[in-house]
C-alpha cells in the first residue's frame, strides 16, 4: 500500500481533531448537574399500591424471574382476597416492566429514582408498606401516561449539542 | 571560565538540583496537558475532580502508583526485574544536562553536546529489554522486541537529520546552536524538522509508533508485569523522554531561548509545551502503524529522505559558508514538498501476508 | 555445519493467549495463537465463558416472558433481538401487526442499526490502535440514539420494546421532532467522520489488504451482514426477504469487492447513510392508529415450528421456534450471527502479523452475548 | 421474497435417484433418512437449478422418543429456501453425518450441537464441546437434563 495521498490525509484528520478540541465538550458533571432522565425510565424499585391491588396474581405470573410474592387470604365479608403480604425481590427483578404492563387494575408502577444500590444482598427484598409510593419513591410513568404528564421533560443530547458555534 | 553562583562546585549543585526539579515538575505538568487536551479532543473533560480544573490529577496518579503492591512474578528474573526502570530513567535525565535554558545557562556546555544527546538517550532502549526480558512474560517480551528494533532503526533517520542542523549551525554545542540560529532552523530545515520528529516520536513510542506498549495488542508491552514503585518510574521515563524530545526539538529547531518580550527561560518552557502538544495531538488522531510497516517507513523512507537532505544542506552551506540567507527557506520547502511527493510514490509501506 | 545453518537460529513456535479477560476481544473470548515471532501460524478460539443456556430458559419461560432475555443476547442491538424473535412468533401464530406498530419497529431497528455500527466502527479503530478519538466521537452520537430509546421504552440497554404483535407504547409525542433533529445531526457526524479517516493513510496501510474473506468462502461459511457484503454477497434481508414494511422504503445496499478490513469499515459507514434515508421516509410515511394487535399477554400459538428472521446489523439473526400447544415455547433456538461469523476467522488470520489478529478480529464486530447465549 | 422451495415434485426427484432417501415431505420440511443425508444434501448444493450454497443454520429438537436435526438451506442465487430433517431415534450413543465437507459455515454449529444435546457427528474434523468444559456431565439442553 502506498501512501498515494502524501500524508494529506492525515492531516486532514488532524483538522477534524483540532476542530473538536475547540468544540463544546458533550458531558455532565453527573452529582452535581443532574439531567432530567425520561419519563418512561424503569428504576430499579417497584410501587405498589395497596387500595387498588386485588391480589389476583397476574404479576407474579408474568414475571419472567419470579420476584414478586404474594400471599392472601379469602375475606368472606366482602367476599374478595385479602392481600396479606406483597414481597418484591428486586435483586431478582430485571426491571423488564412486565408486571407494570400485565396488571389489570393498574397498581403497580415502575420506580422512577435509579440510585438504589445496598450493601446486603437481604436489604434488596422490599415489601408491603415499604413498596407503596412516597415522596422518596417517586412512581415513573411507564405504562402509565397520566404520571408521565406530570414529570419533568427528558433533557436529550440532540437538543443540547452546542453546534452551533461553528 | 566564570562558573555562574561563583564556583564549580555551586554551579554543579545548583544545576543538578534545578534538572532533576525541573524534569519532574515539567512531567506532572506534562501528564496534566495530556489528559486536558487529550479529553478536549475527544469532546470530553478530562480530569477536573482533583483540585481546582484538576491540576492535581498527576499529584492523585503518582501517589496512587506510589502506594500499590510492588508485585514481582516469580518466575522473573529478580535482579534484571529490579534493575530496568533505574537503567531506563537515568539517561533521560541526563539528556537535560547539555540542554540550554538560557543562553550559557546548562550544567555542561560540551562542545559536542548533541552527540552526547544521541549517545546517552539509546541507553533507555537497554533497560526497557532489560524489563521485556525481566518480567518473564511473553507479551513484555513481544514488546520488548519490538522497541529495540524500533529504536535500531529509527537512530539513523534521527542522527542524520541532527548532522544537517549542525551543518546549518557550524558548531555542536547545543549553545552554539541556539545562538546562531536567528532565522529558526524549522524554516531553513523543514524537511529535517519532519524527520526528526517523527523519528523522535517512534524513539520514544507516542503518536502512531506507539507499538512497544500497543495496550490492545501486547496489554500493556514491556511494563506489564510492573506494578508500583517501578511502574511510576516507567511512567515517568515515558513522559520524561517526550518532554526531552521536546527540549531538544526546541533548541535544534525552534530557536531554544530566543524570542521577544518575555524571559527567555519562559520562552523556552512555552516552545516545550507547544511541541508537546503537537505530539497530543498527534496521538489522538491517527491510529498505531503495524511493526514491519515501521521497519519500512524508516529504512525505505525517513533514511533515503535524511541522506539526501543531509547532501543539499551541504551544498547550501558551501555555497554560503557564512550562514544561510533567508530565500533559502523557500528553496527548502519546495525541496521538502518534492522529495516527500516522490518518497511516498516509491515507497510501498511494508509487506502483506507472510506465506505460512 | 554449515555457515548458513550455524547463522539461521533455531527458532520455533510458541502458544500465545488472547485470553478471556484482554482489552480488545470484544468480550469473553478467549484466543490460542500459535506464533511464529509475530507472524500467525494458527488460532485456535476457546469460548464458553458468557454462557447463561438462554436456549434453555426460554423453554421454562411464556411467551412474551422471554422477550426481556433476548435483550441479553447481542446486548449491543437488543432492539434487533426484540424483533427477530416477535417476527418468529408471529410467523407461528399467525399474528396481523398494525400499520404503526409496523412502522414503529422499522425505526427501531434502523436506530438501532446506526447505533450498533457507531460501537462496532469506533472500537474497530480503537483496535487499529486509534487512541479513543474516532471511539469517543462515535459513542457522543450514540448517545444521542440511546436517548431517544430511553424516551421510548425507559431503559438505555435492556429495550424489552417489542411485543408479540406490535410494540409496547405507543412514542411520546416530542419523539418525532427530535428524531428528526437527530437525523440532521447525524448526517453532518458521517461527513466529519469521513474528513476525519476516509483518506487516513496509517488506516489504508493497517486495513487496506488486510484479513480479506473471498466470496465463496463466505457464503460456504454461512457469513452474514456487513461482513459478508464486504466480500461481493450482496445479501441483504431488508431486500431479499423483506419483512414488516421493508418494501415501501427506497434504500440500496452497499456491496464491497475486496472483502478486506477496509471494505467492512467501509460498508457500516455506507449502512450508516442508508438507515439514515430509511428512517427519513419512515417518519414522513408513519400513519395514526393503534400500535398493537389486541393478543392475549399469554399467547398460545398452535403446534407447530416457525423460522423467523431479519437483517440485524451483525447480520442474518434468527429465531427457530417449536411449539407443542403450550404457554412456552417447547424449543427456541437462536441463529447466533457473532459465532457464524468466526468461522472464517481462522484463514483469515493465517500469516498476518499480531497486529492485524487484532484489527481483523475487530472488523468482524461480534458480540460474546450472542456467541456463547 | 424467499419463496419455500416446493417439496412435493423435490421428493419424486429424490425418490428416483436415491431410492427409499426421503421419508416424507412435509409442508416445505424434507425428512431424510441419516444414512443418505450427505446424498441428498449434496445433491441439493451441488444441482445447478436447486444450488442451495447457504447453510441458515442447523439445530436439534429432543422430542423425547427421537432426536430431530434441522438444517435449512437457501439459495441466494434463486432466492429459494428449503428445510431438511433427520431423525436419529433412541436416547444415546446418536450420530448423523457432519455436512462440515460442504458448508463450512457447520462447524461450530455441529460441535454446539453435539455438546449442549449429545449428538455425536461422523466425520467432524474436531468434535469437541463448544461452550462447556470437557468433563461437564450430561448435555444440558435434554429434555431430561437433571443439573
Amino acid at each position: 500500500m502506498k501512501f498515494e495521498r502524501f500524508g494529506l490525509g492525515l492531516l486532514k484528520g488532524m483538522t477534524v481533531t483540532l476542530t473538536n478540541f475547540f468544540r463544546h465538550p458533550t458531558v455532565d458533571q453527573f452529582p452535581e448537574q443532574r439531567l432530567n432522565i425520561s419519563r418512561r425510565t424503569r428504576g430499579n424499585e417497584l410501587i405498589w399500591s395497596r387500595e387498588r391491588c386485588t391480589g389476583c396474581g397476574t404479576c407474579a405470573k408474568t414475571c419472567p424471574q419470579g420476584a414478586i410474592e404474594i400471599t392472601t387470604s379469602t375475606n368472606t365479608v366482602e367476599n374478595k382476597y385479602e392481600v396479606e403480604r406483597y414481597q418484591v425481590d428486586t435483586g431478582y427483578c430485571i426491571q423488564c416492566g412486565l408486571c407494570v404492563e400485565a396488571c389489570p387494575y393498574d397498581a403497580l408502577f415502575m420506580g422512577y429514582a435509579f440510585e438504589r444500590a445496598q450493601y446486603r444482598r437481604g436489604d434488596l427484598v422490599q415489601s408491603d408498606d415499604a413498596l407503596l409510593e412516597s415522596p422518596q419513591r417517586p412512581a415513573s410513568g411507564y405504562y402509565h401516561p397520566d404520571i408521565a404528564a406530570k414529570l419533568p421533560r427528558q433533557t436529550l443530547l440532540v437538543d443540547r449539542i452546542v453546534e452551533k458555534k461553528e | 571560565m566564570t562558573w555562574w553562583p561563583g564556583n564549580y562546585w555551586w554551579h554543579w549543585l545548583f544545576f543538578t538540583v534545578v534538572l532533576i526539579g525541573f524534569v519532574l515538575v515539567m512531567v506532572l505538568m506534562v501528564i496534566y496537558v495530556e489528559r486536558r487536551a487529550l479529553g478536549r479532543m475527544q469532546s470530553r473533560l478530562g480530569p477536573n475532580r482533583t483540585g481546582p480544573f484538576g491540576l492535581f490529577q498527576p499529584v492523585a496518579d503518582a501517589v496512587k502508583i506510589l502506594l500499590k503492591e510492588n508485585i514481582v512474578p516469580d518466575k522473573a528474573d529478580k535482579l534484571v526485574h529490579w534493575l530496568a526502570p533505574v537503567i531506563a530513567f537515568a539517561p533521560v535525565v541526563l539528556i537535560f544536562a547539555v540542554i540550554p535554558f538560557q543562553n550559557g545557562a546548562l550544567l555542561a556546555d560540551l562542545n559536542i553536546g548533541i552527540l552526547f544527546i544521541i549517545a546517552v538517550s539509546s541507553v533507555t532502549t537497554i533497560g526497557v529489554f532489560m524489563a521485556g526480558w525481566g518480567s518473564s512474560n511473553k507479551y513484555s517480551l513481544l514488546g520488548a522486541m519490538r522497541n529495540v528494533a524500533a529504536v535500531v532503526s529509527y537512530e539513523m533517520p534521527l542522527a542524520l537529520s541532527v548532522v544537517a542542523t549542525v551543518l546549518v549551525a557550524g558548531t555542536m554545542s547545543l549553545n552554539g546552536i541556539v545562538a546562531q540560529q536567528t532565522i529558526p532552523n524549522i524554516l531553513l530545515q523543514p524537511l529535517g524538522f519532519l524527520i526528526f520528529f517523527a523519528a523522535g516520536c517512534a524513539e520514544i513510542n507516542r503518536s502512531p509508533f506507539d507499538l512497544m506498549e500497543a495496550d490492545q495488542e501486547l496489554v500493556a508491552g514491556f511494563h506489564t508485569e510492573y506494578s508500583g514503585m517501578k511502574f511510576a518510574m516507567f511512567y515517568l521515563v515515558e513522559y520524561a523522554e517526550a518532554v526531552a524530545i521536546a527540549a531538544i526539538i526546541t533548541t535544534l529547531f525552534l530557536s531554544g531561548w530566543k524570542g521577544p518580550g518575555l524571559p527567555p527561560w519562559l520562552w523556552f518552557i512555552i516552545k516545550i509545551f507547544v511541541v508537546f502538544f503537537l505530539m497530543v495531538w498527534t496521538r489522538a488522531t491517527f491510529p498505531r502503524v503495524r511493526i514491519d510497516q515501521l521497519m519500512a517507513f524508516a529504512w525505505k523512507f525517513l533514511f533515503p529522505l535524511a541522506l539526501i537532505n543531509l547532501f543539499i544542506t551541504a551544498g547550501q552551506v558551501l555555497i554560503w559558508p557564512d550562514g544561510l540567507p533567508w530565500y533559502v527557506i523557500f528553496i527548502n520547502f519546495a525541496i521538502a514538498g518534492v522529495l516527500i511527493l516522490f518518497g511516498s510514490k516509491l515507497f510501498k509501506l511494508g509487506w502483506g501476508r507472510s506465506e505460512v | 555445519m554449515t555457515t548458513t545453518e550455524m547463522m539461521t537460529f533455531k527458532t520455533e513456535p510458541f502458544v500465545l493467549n488472547f485470553g478471556p479477560v484482554h482489552p480488545s476481544t470484544h468480550g469473553v473470548y478467549r484466543m490460542r495463537a500459535t506464533l511464529d515471532g509475530e507472524v500467525i501460524l494458527d488460532i485456535e478460539p476457546v469460548m464458553g465463558y458468557l454462557h447463561r443456556g438462554i436456549e434453555k430458559l426460554a423453554e421454562e419461560r411464556t411467551y412474551s416472558g422471554f422477550i426481556p432475555l433476548t435483550d441479553r443476547l447481542d446486548y449491543i442491538s437488543p432492539m434487533s433481538n426484540n424483533l427477530a424473535y416477535c417476527l418468529a412468533v408471529e410467523k407461528l401464530a399467525g399474528i396481523k401487526i398494525p400499520e404503526r406498530g409496523d412502522y414503529l419497529r422499522v425505526i427501531m431497528a434502523e436506530l438501532q442499526r446506526l447505533a450498533n455500527h457507531c460501537v462496532a466502527v469506533g472500537s474497530f479503530l480503537n483496535d487499529c490502535g486509534a487512541y479513543y478519538t474516532p471511539f469517543m466521537h462515535a459513542f457522543r452520537e450514540r448517545e444521542k440514539i440511546v436517548d431517544l430509546f430511553d424516551m421510548v421504552c425507559g431503559q438505555r440497554l435492556t429495550y424489552n420494546y417489542m411485543r408479540i404483535g406490535g410494540v409496547s407504547q405507543d412514542v411520546p409525542d416530542e419523539f418525532l421532532p427530535a428524531l428528526k433533529k437527530l437525523i440532521g445531526q447525524f448526517d453532518r457526524f458521517i461527513d466529519e467522520y469521513e474528513r476525519f479517516l476516509k483518506q487516513n493513510e496509517i488506516l489504508l496501510a493497517r486495513t487496506k489488504g488486510v484479513g480479506v474473506l473471498s466470496k465463496e468462502t463466505a457464503i460456504n461459511c454461512g457469513i452474514s451482514g456487513p461482513v459478508a457484503r464486504a466480500s461481493g454477497v450482496s445479501f441483504d434481508l431488508r431486500k431479499v426477504d423483506p419483512y414488516s414494511v421493508y418494501d415501501r422504503f427506497q434504500f440500496d445496499i452497499p456491496v464491497g469487492e475486496a472483502g478486506d478490513s477496509y471494505d467492512r469499515y467501509r460498508i457500516r459507514i455506507e449502512e450508516m447513510r442508508q438507515s439514515l434515508l430509511i428512517i427519513a421516509q419512515a417518519v414522513k410515511g408513519i400513519p395514526g392508529g393503534p400500535v398493537r394487535a389486541d393478543v392475549p399477554h399469554i399467547v398460545r400459538p398452535p403446534k407447530g415450528e416457525a423460522y423467523g428472521h431479519l437483517e440485524a446489523p451483525k447480520g442474518e439473526l434468527g429465531f427457530y421456534v417449536v411449539s407443542d400447544d403450550s404457554i412456552a415455547p417447547y424449543r427456541c433456538h437462536i441463529r447466533p450471527t457473532s459465532l457464524i461469523n468466526l468461522t472464517a476467522l481462522r484463514e483469515m488470520v493465517k500469516g498476518w502479523k499480531v497486529a492485524d489478529l487484532i484489527a481483523i478480529f475487530g472488523s468482524i464486530d461480534i458480540t460474546m452475548g450472542e456467541v456463547d447465549r | 421474497m424467499t419463496q419455500p422451495y416446493p417439496v412435493k415434485d423435490l421428493a419424486t426427484t429424490l425418490a428416483e435417484q436415491f431410492p427409499g432417501a426421503a421419508e416424507a415431505a412435509g409442508d416445505n420440511c424434507l425428512l431424510v433418512r441419516a444414512a443418505s443425508l450427505l446424498k441428498v444434501m449434496a445433491y441439493l448444493k451441488g444441482t445447478a437449478e436447486l444450488d442451495f450454497a447457504y447453510l441458515n443454520y442447523i439445530t436439534a429438537v429432543d422430542y423425547y422418543s427421537y432426536f430431530e436435526v434441522v438444517y435449512q438451506l437457501t439459495s441466494l442465487t434463486h432466492n429459494h429456501t428449503i428445510v431438511v430433517k433427520t431423525r436419529c431415534p433412541g436416547r444415546n450413543n446418536l450420530s448423523v453425518p457432519s455436512v462440515t465437507g460442504m458448508w463450512q459455515g457447520a462447524d461450530y454449529q455441529e460441535r454446539e450441537i453435539y455438546d449442549l444435546m449429545g449428538i455425536g457427528f461422523k466425520g467432524h474434523p474436531n468434535l469437541k464441546r463448544l461452550f462447556l468444559w470437557d468433563g461437564f456431565p450430561g448435555h444440558p439442553l435434554r429434555k431430561d437434563f437433571q443439573p
